[in-house]
């Protein structure tokens, strides 16, 4: 069994928005024998507000978990786009900026912590189709989902700015994961468009826009749900859907899943362990053939 | 004052020496501590050379030649490398650290690359401190 | 004779003497072994400099000579001259690089000065142990290879020919002309491309001086300057092109459809066909890939033939010059050529590594390569332009610098876009004067002659030029006037709003970029290369046609992007560079080469097999090694190698080396 | 004396991790055209960059652009001078806050401040509170106008009244470590 330390993040911490992608996270890991170990207590890693506002201290949030997670060792898997962003940047600049290095280590310090910038920060996805890999996970399809038509919403952080794993604005591998379980991934051309992320709570107008972008697109391809790795956009696109209906007289019920939501449906576990009922827009209509 | 390493370069003149120049001519600053010596292609490096820099007070040797494949005697460079293992087990017998040779592919264009060189390795040779021949040596 | 060294340390005015303290180690060096006079100088490589050195060889005696100034790459040939001219032999003079290699990187003036002398001390402990060499002359082979049959190969060859030297013009390609006979009209004075090349095209296939090896390349090149050995690969063409006449009813019989490559794929040609209208040679060649004869025989049928057989239900008849081979091979060819001009120019870059530019995904994105196809009267549209639905665009929008000026592609500028993107701005307000042509650029680079008033006289006629790179086109329109056509996101940084542009054809001006095959050739010519990836001149400002390898020249966008006339330019200095040296006759080979001392060579013939030039060879009767002095080119590996220390590296001995290693340690 | 203001801005803005890249800026206009709220800025990321090094101290720290960056990173990977003019913005953003110039327009920086309340005090965020506190801090009515998603969330198990905490000795830890790195100075 593969193992790896885990930082939820609070988006899929127990009492979190994004939870169901923890649920259906640990679900699939089980099918595919992988260990994700979550850090002990761990801290949010601060994302945008965090580094905007406090960029000293934002590097040192970030380098606690690196610090703990150092100790369990492995590769840290981060779910959360914002949360990988912000602790793989945070690998980068201490490795770039020898002030934020010293500045780092002398705050952990005082907290009692090292880290000696062991760690690389990895995504679910990344894990799944580059360590487990697309055949096996194929193997493991016990409702091949045929027929089922896929938009795969990558959204902005899942690819940028961290370059190498795909192509930073026409990504492929999720589509190639839908396919692994039988479903076709539809075009989507803004399959890396921005939500609006947190920016939906000050700017809604602007994210809504967005938000909006999004269906249609999605939508107009012939999209039966939408599938992302982020709790954020997830939040956005299934929580705010009723809003985007009511400002601009659309009339869209497209089901937003976690990718890992979908892998369980296909690997045949069951829905309550995937928390299918914690979408906003329903998605038993569209998955009924399958669960 | 803090110790000023005294480094020996050897320079192929094709690619290395010219790209020695070209950090010159695009006044690329870099530390005063390697002293250029120019041969024809590293290929002609003989490792008493090498051992001559030591025994007359070097603390490192900077041996440099065109990338493989660039080389242009054809392979001459390649030659180099083979020996280069070799020379390096002779070295540890003489007590003569690992990080004191070095062995660098520059080409014509690596201007910045060279500086980025010997800057590096002009801080590694401090670290170790001075050469003492100790353990033998050619003057041990 | 006892060693008598004269040491000159030159100031290069604030060069040298800003860092370095010359007047301190001229005083060191007066200390030196074997010194009999040291001086410093404002500028060594003056008249006055070099006469220093020549009254103290005459007047003093001496009978060493030590500059320490730039580097040996810069002015040993001036130096070296200066002692002969004063009577003494050019290796007895040693340089010490103080400028490059020591005022120009360095920032304490102390230390420097301490560096300076010790490289001093170096040249100074060296130059003692120098003997005098005898360069010797050889013959210059008058034969001329020139590599790349583009406008710059062919100017190169047609002046050295036509002053009655051979030349033989190389040409991958199935046709020369390059990429000039796929343009329609040349900036700023537009006058057609096809007028102005095609008659220098014929005139190359008619010179009796220039053997044209079309669809041919290079593998393999041994010798040294005046001397050199070229394998040259003929690819079959399965055409004897003695026979063929070029009438093209092949062409007309061959059932096969395929992307024409001299219209960028956007026109179509057969399988057996004529690589443009025209083409030198002209003469038909055969796709073999796509050749349903050849493919069916690569399986043992006997298919197709109708180029050959001829179509009876038509009632037309093959080829009647019975020029079709289908047996046809490679053949290999040696050549022995004295002087190589490489102009082997440039690719295009492929935007669609660019995925929001939409090309290769969108249609009516177009290349600036396709366009200039697309607007020729010899294209696959005879010059009217149009889009992929046939009908014209009424807003065209050229967007600058893609793949250039870009950290993610190439950082440097290519020089060419700016102004081609002019001419084609103007081809369109003069082919479709309804149509709104817009300029998406961020610098506009206009230095040439007859350049930026090109640029006014675009202004005056009506292009919107919008101060912005583009950021993206897409097809997703946002509004009814956006719908079915591209839509290009672009800042208007002047005014500083963002705009959403809707177009109906988009024209990528792409970067000029080093051939793939560049690397490859570098190798088996021994050329360097720069960071962008082109062939390294000799020297940037003073030698930049020559190379590190004597001989060898460069020329064209293979050296770096440039427009026709500077391409030309080039391709005329480095004839004339080979015409002098055929026109002197010799060439002094170096004398800094290996050779055998018989009495200590034990004969275990390790050296042979190191020489890369096979320049070693062994003589049986006497059981010793022997250096053959014309293809030894000094690099010294056998020396390093012999472990009985029986060969010696003249101008580069042990002893001189180690000199040197002791005295820049002294 | 424009000058010394020129210099000592960005000189402020490249004394910050990331903040150096500003100087190479070639204005070609990119990032605006690549940006999704390019639209609603003040001015355009690009002309944000030229006042910066125009000097234009005030005019840049209190525009309301850098706060719409919704840090999509599209600008950093097109930008051919591979600036990563996402971090400039954050860099902008907090010169900004601590200058007191943030603009009056965007709420953006209260909801920052809010959310990092919670880092400071719980270590993690809760989706809930902090919107009840943003909304209820800006535009109380809004915070009606929000109810129904808020329920619908709830309702779904998205959000729970509970916030998640770490431990007390990791919050110890955590705020050891926090005072330590601020301490080290507001700039670099």
């Amino acid at each position: 069994m593969k193992q790896y330390s885990y930082f939820p993040g609070c988006g899929l911490s127990p009492e979190g928005f994004g939870r169901a992608f923890d649920w259906s996270i640990k679900g699939v890991n089980k099918v595919l024998d992988l260990e994700f170990k979550e850090i002990p207590d761990w801290n949010c890693c601060g994302t945008v507000p965090y580094d905007t506002l406090h960029e000293h201290a934002s590097f040192a949030v970030c380098a606690r978990n690196l610090a703990l997670a150092e100790q369990i060792g492995g590769d840290l898997v981060a779910p959360c786009s914002s949360c990988y962003v912000f602790l793989s940047r945070t690998n980068q600049y201490i490795h770039e900026y020898a002030k934020v290095k010293k500045e780092v280590e002398d705050a952990l310090a005082a907290g009692g912590l090292a880290y000696h910038g062991k760690v690389k920060v990895r995504k679910v996805l990344d894990v799944y189709v580059n360590d487990v890999g697309y055949d096996v996970i194929a193997a493991k399809v016990k409702k091949s989902l045929e027929g089922l038509k896929v938009a795969c919403y990558y959204g902005c952080q899942e690819v940028r700015p961290i370059f190498g794993r795909d192509h930073p604005e026409n990504p492929k591998y999720m589509d190639k994961l839908v396919k692994a379980l039988g479903a076709e991934a539809v075009n989507f051309p803004l399959k890396s468009a921005c939500c609006g992320g947190s920016l939906i709570i000050s700017e809604e107008d602007a994210s809504l826009e967005l938000i909006k972008k999004l269906l249609d697109s999605a939508v107009s391809n012939g999209a039966e749900v939408m599938i992302t790795g982020c709790p954020l956009c997830q939040l956005n696109v299934d929580a705010y859907q009723a809003m985007v209906n009511r400002k601009y007289k659309t009339d869209y019920h497209l089901p937003i899943l976690f990718f890992t939501q979908l892998m369980g449906v296909a690997f045949g576990l069951d829905e309550k362990d995937l928390g299918l009922k914690t979408s906003i827009v329903p998605v038993k209509k569209a998955l009924a053939k399958f669960i | 004052m803090s110790f000023e390493p005294k480094i020996v370069g050897i320079l192929c003149n094709w690619c290395s020496y010219t790209g020695a120049d070209l950090a010159g001519t695009s006044r690329k600053k870099y530390l005063p501590n390697v002293r250029i010596v120019r041969v024809m292609c590293s290929g002609r490096v003989e490792p008493t050379f090498i051992l001559k820099a030591f025994e007359q007070g070097a603390d490192g040797v900077l041996v440099c030649g065109c990338h493989p494949g660039d080389c242009h005697y054809q392979d001459g460079n390649k030659k180099t490398a083979r020996r280069m293992p070799l020379l390096k087990k002779m070295l540890a017998q003489f007590g003569i650290e690992d990080e004191r040779v070095r062995l660098e592919w520059i080409s014509a264009s690596e201007g910045d690359r060279f500086a980025a060189i010997v800057n590096e390795m002009t801080e590694q040779v401090r670290k170790l401190g001075p050469f003492s021949g100790n353990g033998g040596g050619a003057n041990g | 004779m006892a060693p008598k060294i004269g040491v000159y340390i030159c100031h290069c005015g604030s060069n040298i003497a800003g860092i370095v303290d010359c007047s301190k180690v001229t005083e060191f060096a007066r200390g030196l072994p074997n010194v009999a006079v040291a001086r410093d100088y404002k500028y060594m490589c003056s008249d006055p400099g070099q006469n220093l050195i020549k009254e103290d060889i005459k007047k003093l005696g001496l009978n060493r000579v030590v500059v320490a100034s730039c580097s040996p790459r810069m002015h040993e040939p001036t130096f070296r001259r200066a002692c002969q001219d004063a009577g003494l032999n050019q290796y007895l003079f040693e340089m010490a690089n103080i400028r490059e290699q020591c005022s120009w990187v360095h920032v304490d003036k102390e230390m420097a000065t301490e560096k300076a002398k010790a490289l001093v001390s170096a040249a100074v402990h060296r130059v003692a142990l120098q003997e005098p060499l005898e360069t010797k002359e050889v013959a210059m082979n008058p034969c001329t290879l020139v590599i790349g049959g583009g406008v710059a190969g062919i100017q190169a060859a047609l002046e050295i020919a036509d002053a009655g030297h051979k030349v033989y013009l190389l040409e991958k390609e199935p046709s020369i002309g390059g990429h000039m006979a796929m343009f329609d009209k040349t900036f700023p004075t537009l006058d057609c491309a096809a007028c102005i090349l095609t008659p220098k095209m014929t005139s190359v296939g008619q010179n009796h001086n220039i053997e044209l090896l079309a669809y041919s390349e290079l593998v393999e090149l041994s010798g040294y300057i005046g001397n050199f050995k070229a394998k040259i690969k003929k690819k079959a063409r399965y055409i004897d092109t003695v026979k063929c006449t070029g009438c093209g009813r092949c062409s007309e019989l061959c059932p096969t459809s395929l992307p024409n490559e001299f219209d960028c794929g956007l026109g179509q040609r057969k399988a057996i066909y004529i690589p443009s209208p025209y083409a030198v040679p002209n003469k038909a060649i055969i796709d073999a890939k796509n050749c349903l004869h050849l493919k069916g025989k690569a399986n043992g049928k006997d298919v197709c033939r109708l180029c050959q057989k001829g179509n009876e239900k038509k009632g037309l008849v093959g080829c009647e010059a019975e020029a079709i081979d289908f047996d046809q091979k490679d053949e290999m060819v040696e050549i022995e050529i004295g002087n190589i001009i490489v102009a082997t120019g440039f690719q295009q870059f492929d935007p669609a590594k660019i995925y929001q530019l939409g090309y290769g995904r969108l249609n009516n994105v177009f290349t600036s390569l396709e366009f200039e196809r697309l607007t020729n009267a010899s294209g696959p549209t005879s010059g009217r332009v149009l889009l992929k639905d046939g009908s014209e665009p009424k807003t065209i929008a050229i967007l600058h610098c893609i793949g250039s000026r870009d950290a993610n592609y190439h950082k440097y500028c290519s020089r060419v876009c700016c102004m081609y993107s002019l001419k084609f701005a103007h081809l369109l307000r003069e082919k479709l004067p309804e149509a709104a042509v817009y300029q998406l650029y961020i610098d506009m680079r206009c230095a040439g002659s007859g350049y930026e008033e090109f640029y006014e006289r675009l202004q005056e006629e009506g292009v919107n030029f919008i101060r912005g790179k583009a950021g993206e086109v897409t097809d997703l329109a946002e509004s009814p006037e956006e719908k079915d056509r591209l839509v290009v996101m672009v800042e208007d940084t002047l005014v500083r709003r963002k705009r959403r542009l809707p177009v109906d054809m988009v024209i990528l001006s792409c970067a000029l970029e080093p051939r793939p095959d560049t690397e490859q050739l570098a190798r088996i010519l021994t050329l360097s290369r720069k960071a962008d990836g082109f062939f390294l001149e000799k020297h940037p400002k003073l030698d930049p046609v020559a190379t590190t390898t004597d001989g060898v020249y460069i020329v064209g966008c293979c050296q770096s992007p440039k427009d026709i006339p500077d391409t030309v330019a080039q391709a005329s200095a480095a004839a004339a560079r080979v015409l002098a040296l055929i026109s002197k006759g010799k060439v002094e080979i170096e004398a800094a080469i290996a050779n055998i001392d018989e009495e200590k060579c034990s004969g275990c013939k390790i050296c042979i097999d190191l020489c890369p030039y096979k320049a070693i060879s062994f003589d049986e009767e006497k059981k010793v090694s022997r250096v053959n002095e014309a293809l030894c080119k000094g690099c010294g590996t056998c020396v390093a190698a012999c472990p009985s220390g029986a060969i010696k590296g003249r101008h580069f001995t042990t002893e001189e080396i180690m000199a040197e290693i002791e005295g820049v340690l002294a | 004396m424009p000058e010394a203001k020129t210099t000592t801005f960005i000189d402020e803005i490249c004394a910050i991790p990331g903040g150096e890249d500003i100087k190479v800026c070639i204005q070609c206009g990119t990032c605006t055209a690549s940006c999704p709220t390019a639209d609603r800025m003040d001015c355009s990321p690009s002309h944000l960059i030229a006042m910066a090094r125009a000097g234009m101290r005030e005019e840049v720290l209190s525009a309301n652009s850098m706060w719409l960056c919704l840090s999509c990173y599209l600008c950093v990977v097109r930008c051919p001078r591979d600036i990563k003019i996402t971090r400039l913005m954050h860099v902008l953003e907090s010169l900004s806050a601590r200058s007191r110039l943030s603009n009056k327009r965007t709420t953006t920086p209260r909801m920052y401040k809010g959310f990092n309340k919670f880092i400071i005090r719980g270590g993690r965020i809760s989706e809930l509170w902090m919107m009840v506190g943003y909304y209820l801090r800006t535009n109380p009515l809004k915070a009606l106008g929000m109810l129904p998603i808020a329920v619908s969330l709830f309702l779904h198990k998205r959000i729970s009244l509970k916030i998640d905490k770490m431990k007390p000795e990791g919050i110890k830890q955590l705020n050891a470590i926090i005072d330590k790195a601020e301490s080290s100075g507001g700039t670099w």
